[in-house]
């Protein structure tokens, strides 16, 4: 059966994906990368722009799974909310410099990680959707009814963004979105090393061939429950960032619409082109936020709509469409 | 005692609409290998449409509970042409984003058509009060669900085990390799069969109308405790959803009576437990490990 | 592989191996011997459980009874990676490829398959790049010196079948298990794996089935024929295609087709 | 959608020469950028509220169209008097989110030059707005949420809290019911913090008033099946059930309730929280009979009729005591720009604390310096049964009216310090 990165894109495309394209192009591309990083918040309003951010890590870490090890996880928002909630309790607790609260809360994420993954490798495809599903809203309800730790329904207030006594920080968004920055990079660069590293090559074929790969001695479930583990710690990061961006974490960041909205990002983006979902989760951010404002109440509508349309017709998603057509190009 | 027959029978009411959602949920899976995430939509959709059809054209439960799962049916063979069948060739998967992207527009489309704060369903008359059993009394609506669930799901094992069409989709739901080995062409039948898993979840949203609360988010969360039957019964055992079903009914009940801040964590906990024993589900079928 | 023992050791023994599917019994008390050093084939018209016992010795399904002894040791029940782990490489029935590798990078994942480099998240690629020579050899051995970076999807048949091959002796097998490694293929392409398989198989164990009687009579010392999931007849290749109840079950049928 | 462009050109402007300082000053925008009394020469009135989920009958747009009612009202009241023109109401529709509620008042605040935000139900993301609130030094009247929160531990000096809380939805049926003689209570909550904070103060109220709690009821959230819970509470014998869900899950609960026949055994039903969008749009047939605490009832003399009537032209329903109250939230403040002749949120806010208020929604009102509560009367109200509805959304008899001083938690219990 082709895996569900394949099905989108040709072999040949993949191939080139994974060979990469030449070394000057991939320059070009990270150059362009950290400008638009860079100069978000000058475009975008601040605390928009860490939004995207912080939603774009979480998009990558998921691709890590999808994209490169097959596996759907509609459960991510517990790694997510999961670190989001314990960066704010270290936060608030600790008084610690946000960074080193983020850093605990993706720590956490990926403990949590170990028992849900254990259990959910164990089923590939559609079982492991549901599962991961069913466990992070276990988790919701956990966390729903745990106020006294969590807030409850009230959410957990005062997340405070201690940096060093630096001000600016503290209190205004643009410069906090440069502090916050490195972090989101340093994850989205561990994603890459990921990817590009012994291990990746042996995701990508357990991805495409997990029998094949077990006969060459490959314990696939092992590799299965690390690239969980590692991808539930990114997106701790992501959502460890975005709870002390806010200053309060609520419980919506563990519903499972919050897993979807993730995995909207990434199919949107391009599945299994890691970077695809930087740019789905530019576009969903800023459409969610363009809709708060525009009077247009159908956000169902258009979320909904744009998932059928790019999961029928369009399945490349963004930044695997541009992949093709460049490809194309050159080869004509 | 009297309170153990009281959950039994809030749990089982409980795990009809599970049952029958499930059911439909397997026999689409079994033969289009699609896990349909609208299963939630649909259920609602036939609530939703039972009561739009009693405040328009006056129409009975009784009819209601004919005419919501043929429409449904119809409905859910539009579907399967329009948008799922274009993905039936690659990764499962694809489809089952489709279906989840569909829940958000059909939700989000009744929320604007029918507004946010639920609609309003009378039951017939005949169907209020309660009956004495064992000295106490047994509400008649729960026992009317129960019973209308065991009969469809009676039925559904009557037309697989002893119609033509229905060995055809038993031998594509349980055992795939048998299918194909006698050259049955399950082709024909995925339409139809799409069809009839979402008039089950419409039948089951139609029971609900009565009972529960008809909002546009109905299905939402139900739709998660559906997953869980199903892993639990094994994904492709039509054993094993309604078993399942029934199951998850009765563990809410008496999970709620006497574990009330578990109840809702018992059935993922459950889930768990019957993924860590038997990760194909307790009547699920093995695979080769992959 | 040097085997300091005068005797032929068994390389791989199953006593009574059966396994049930919902009722259904594919392999029924499979009593199975393989020398050190042989070369066995397992024949049987289709349906007869070859595969499903392919699986079994694997560990890609886990018997319903029975043991499974390799080298000795009882693997009965173990995962798959780990009866690798033992000196025991498998090929699929199927090309069973990652499309999006090329046979290079194939190579690489194999050879690496036995170390616990693949861990290494924290590494560059590159690290995979270090056993070149190895990789050439391997790739030269099977005739894919040319190819060795073209896609691995764009490739003809009987090249993904050489790669098999490949693969399967990257892992430095004591016991090859190769299912039908000529299926499909033209007579030439036949003629080259089983001359392939023959050098393969020189120090080694190598079980096998195939269709071919051609391909069996040329590689197999001994020939165990299936027949419903049971054992019907076992011997060399002789006399098993001189057996009566092997000629009306199989060998006839595969004749005239 | 210009003014993200307008920002956009002075952010680039600023990128070239000074760097980030310029944008970051632009961005938190100073009072007295125009050098008057009023930011921009204009009043923004921003209303942040769920315009598509689960609050928007409750609230929603419609609320806008109340606010607007505010705005024409003050301008005919105070005419060329008026210390201001330009009055405009913005909205936003935070999708039931906190973190776009956050985002969105931080915006509306930074960018659309609101001076106050209205509203915004869902108790996580009100608190979030009051923080930003306070960050922002601007003014935040909160009238869709129910937590006593932001009135007690994490209240600020910019927040007002205006129409119910989850204390007086509580004391007020609680007490009520008991001093009107039925002493034998169960309760049923949802385990979640509302739930948890209501079922503390009923019991408060229910022993204050000499009765007794026989036992509580925790449930799942959401949920959908009571039948077992109802069961449990009916066993105990209790003359009511008290219950604090809310919303889909009341519907639910109510529906179960009437199906296990408890009502005919003579134990009644008494809800914390509910809204007459929920009556009307499941029918008095399912809530007959039903006690809950009111915050405002629009038929419930001339006064609020004529309100009502006014709304109902514009909108085509009647309104909530959430409609109400936005109305009467944004008369206040601006009753209180007046007075102030400014929209500087410091002076304003002086001007509102400590004001006593009567309006068609504030009845014996009094904007409460110590904890910004806005109190006023309150009424027990019991669902009619479908012979006593006279016209569309004529569904409550008023019980009893609880004054303004017993309705609130007292501000010396609220644990609020500014």
């Amino acid at each position: 059966m082709t895996s569900i990165a394949t099905a989108g894109a040709s072999v040949t495309e993949q191939h080139a994906a994974i060979a990469g394209a030449r070394p000057w192009q991939r320059l070009v591309l990270l150059a362009v990368g950290l400008l638009v990083a860079l100069g978000l918040p000058w475009f975008v309003y601040p605390p928009v722009a860490m939004d995207i951010a912080a939603w774009a890590l979480f998009a990558v870490a998921l691709d890590l799974l999808l994209g490169y090890c097959g596996l759907l996880s509609f459960g991510h928002a517990a790694f997510w909310g999961g670190s989001a909630y314990a960066t704010g309790l270290i936060a608030i607790h600790l008084g610690v410099p946000f960074p080193l609260a983020v850093l605990g809360g993706a720590v956490f994420a990926m403990i949590l990680a170990v028992p849900i993954g254990y259990l959910s490798v164990k089923r590939s495809g559609i079982y492991f959707a549901m599962v991961t599903l069913a466990f992070a809203q276990m988790l919701f309800f956990i966390a729903n009814q745990a106020s006294s730790l969590t807030g409850g329904e009230n959410g957990l207030q005062g997340v405070p963004r201690s940096f060093f006594g630096i001000e600016a920080v503290e209190t205004d968004a643009f410069f906090f979105y440069y502090a916050a920055l490195p972090i989101i990079l340093l994850g989205m660069w561990a994603a890459w090393r990921i990817v590009h590293s012994p291990f990746g090559r042996v995701l990508v074929a357990i991805r495409d061939n997990a029998p094949r790969a077990r006969a060459l001695g490959y314990d696939v479930e092992r590799y299965k429950l690390i690239v969980f583990v590692l991808s539930a710690g990114l997106s701790g990061l992501a959502g460890g960032v975005f709870a002390v961006s806010h200053g309060f974490v609520a419980l919506p960041e563990l519903h499972w619409t919050t897993s979807g909205e993730v995995v909207l990002m990434t199919v949107l983006g391009g599945i299994g082109t890691l970077w695809g979902g930087v740019i789905g989760a530019g576009l969903i951010v800023m459409l969610a936020d363009y809709l708060a404002s525009s009077g247009f109440d159908g956000i169902g509508i258009v979320t909904g709509g744009v998932f059928v349309t790019v999961v029928l017709l369009f399945r490349r998603g963004i930044w695997g469409t541009a992949r093709h057509l460049w490809l194309n190009r050159k080869r004509s | 005692m009297n309170a153990v027959l009281q959950y039994t029978v809030q749990g089982l009411a409980a795990g009809s609409f599970y049952a029958l959602a499930a059911l439909g949920l397997a026999v689409i899976f079994g033969v289009l290998g699609v896990v349909n995430f609208a299963h939630g939509a649909f259920y609602m959709l036939g609530a939703v449409a039972a009561a739009v059809l009693l405040d328009t054209v006056g129409m009975s439960l009784w009819l209601a509970l004919i005419v919501v799962p043929v429409l449904m049916l119809v409905f859910g063979m539009l579907v399967e042409r329009l948008l799922v069948r274009w993905l039936l060739p690659l990764d499962p998967l694809y489809n089952l984003l489709l279906t989840f992207g569909l829940t958000l527009l059909l939700v989000d489309l009744v929320k604007r058509r029918y507004g946010v704060s639920g609609l309003p369903y009378d039951r017939p008359d005949a169907l209020d009060g309660r009956v004495q059993v064992a000295g106490i009394g047994l509400p008649v609506y729960q026992l009317f669900v129960i019973g209308v669930a065991l009969l469809v799901c009676l039925g559904v094992w009557l037309l697989m085990t002893r119609t033509r069409v229905g060995m055809i989709v038993r031998a594509a739901t349980e055992r795939p390799e048998l299918a194909g080995a006698l050259g049955i062409n399950v082709g024909r039948w995925v339409t139809p069969v799409f069809g009839f898993g979402v008039a089950l979840a419409g039948l089951a949203g139609v029971l609900a109308a009565p009972f529960r609360a008809i909002t546009a988010e109905m299905g939402s969360d139900f739709i998660i405790i559906l997953f869980a039957v199903v892993v639990i019964g094994g994904l492709g055992s039509i054993v094993g959803a309604v078993v399942g079903g029934f199951l998850v009914g009765l563990v809410e009940a008496f999970g709620q009576a006497y574990a009330p801040t578990f109840a809702q964590v018992l059935i993922f906990v459950l889930m768990a437990v019957v993924v860590l024993a038997r990760p194909a589900g307790l009547f699920g079928r093995e695979e080769a490990t992959a | 592989m040097t085997s300091t023992t005068p005797t032929p050791r068994c390389a791989l023994r199953t006593e009574g191996l059966t396994k049930d599917f919902r009722g259904f019994r594919a392999v029924s008390s499979v009593d199975l011997e393989v020398a050190e050093g042989t070369v066995h084939a397992l024949v049987g018209p289709n349906g007869a459980g070859k595969t499903t016992l392919f699986n079994l010795l694997t560990g890609f399904l886990k018997p319903t009874s029975g043991r499974i002894m390799v080298f000795g040791d009882d693997v009965t029940g173990m995962a798959p990676e780990r009866i690798t782990h033992r000196g025991v490489a498998r090929s699929f029935q199927i090309t069973s490829l990652f499309e999006n590798l090329t046979p290079r990078e194939h190579v690489e994942i194999a050879l690496q398959g036995l170390t616990n480099q693949g861990l290494r998240f924290w590494r560059s690629e590159k690290l995979l790049g270090r056993r070149r020579d190895e990789v050439d050899r391997l790739l030269a051995e099977v005739g894919l010196t040319e190819l060795a970076d073209k896609p691995t999807g764009l490739m003809a048949y009987g090249q993904k079948r050489a790669l098999e091959l490949a693969l399967v002796l990257a892992v430095e097998p004591k016991l090859l298990l190769l299912d039908e490694p000529t299926a499909g293929m033209g007579i030439e392409d036949v003629d080259r794996t089983i001359e392939l398989v023959r050098r393969i198989a020189e120090g080694r164990t190598v079980v096998f089935v195939d269709h071919n009687m051609h391909v069996v009579g040329q590689l197999a010392d001994r020939v165990t024929v299936l027949q419903q999931g049971s054992v019907l007849a076992e011997g060399p290749y002789d006399e098993v295609r001189a057996d009566p109840r092997v000629i009306t079950a199989y060998l006839g049928e595969a004749h005239s087709a | 959608m210009n003014k993200p462009r307008n920002a956009r050109a002075a952010a680039l402007i600023a990128g070239l020469t000074a760097g980030a300082l310029v944008t970051a000053a632009c961005g938190a925008g100073g009072p007295s950028a125009s050098g008057g009394d009023f930011t921009d020469d204009k009043v923004v009135l921003a209303l942040l509220n769920d315009a598509s989920g689960v609050y928007k009958d409750v609230s929603g747009p419609n609320s806008k169209i109340a606010i607007q009612m505010a705005i024409d009202d003050y301008k005919e009241k105070y005419g060329d008097e008026a210390v201001v023109d330009d009055i405009e109401v913005t909205s936003a529709d935070h999708q039931n989110e906190p973190d776009i509620a956050n985002t969105k008042a931080q915006e509306l605040y930074d960018r659309e030059g609101a001076d106050i935000i209205l509203d915004v139900p869902t108790s996580s993301a009100a608190l979030a707005v009051a923080t930003q609130a306070k960050n922002k030094k601007k003014l935040y009247m909160n009238i869709g949420a129910g937590t006593t929160e932001l009135t007690g531990a994490q209240c600020n000096k910019y927040t007002f809290h205006y129409a119910y809380d989850t204390w007086m939805l509580a004391n007020g049926t609680g007490t009520v019911v008991t001093e009107e003689g039925d002493k034998n209570w169960q309760l049923i909550y949802p385990d979640y913090a509302f739930g948890q904070d209501m079922v503390k103060s009923f019991t408060g109220a229910i022993e204050a008033g000499g009765g007794k709690v026989g036992g509580t009821i925790a449930t799942p959230f959401p949920n959908d099946n009571f039948a077992t819970y109802i069961t449990k509470a009916g066993a105990a014998k209790p003359q009511v059930i008290g219950t604090m869900h809310a919303g889909g899950d009341l519907i639910n609960l109510v529906k179960q309730y009437n199906e296990s026949g408890l009502k005919d055994q003579g134990i009644s039903l008494a809800v914390g929280l509910m809204f007459i969008s929920d009556i009307h749009s499941l029918g008095v047939e399912a809530f007959e009979g039903t006690i809950f605490t009111d915050a405002w009832y629009w038929n419930f003399d001339d006064k609020s009729r004529e309100w009502a009537d006014r709304y109902m032209e514009e909108t085509g329903d009647r309104p909530t005591y959430a409609h109400a109250g936005n109305y009467s939230a944004a008369l206040q403040y601006l009753e209180a720009v007046q007075a102030a002749g400014t929209d500087d949120a410091d002076k304003v806010v002086e001007e509102l604390e400590g004001k006593k208020v009567d309006d068609m929604f504030l009845r014996n009102g009094e904007i409460r310096a110590e904890d910004h509560r806005v109190i006023h009367d309150v009424y027990l109200a019991r669902v009619k049964g479908p012979a006593d509805v006279e016209e569309d959304w004529d569904y409550e008899e008023i019980i009893k009216t609880i004054p303004a001083e017993k309705a609130f938690r007292p501000a010396a219990e609220s644990g609020c310090s500014m």
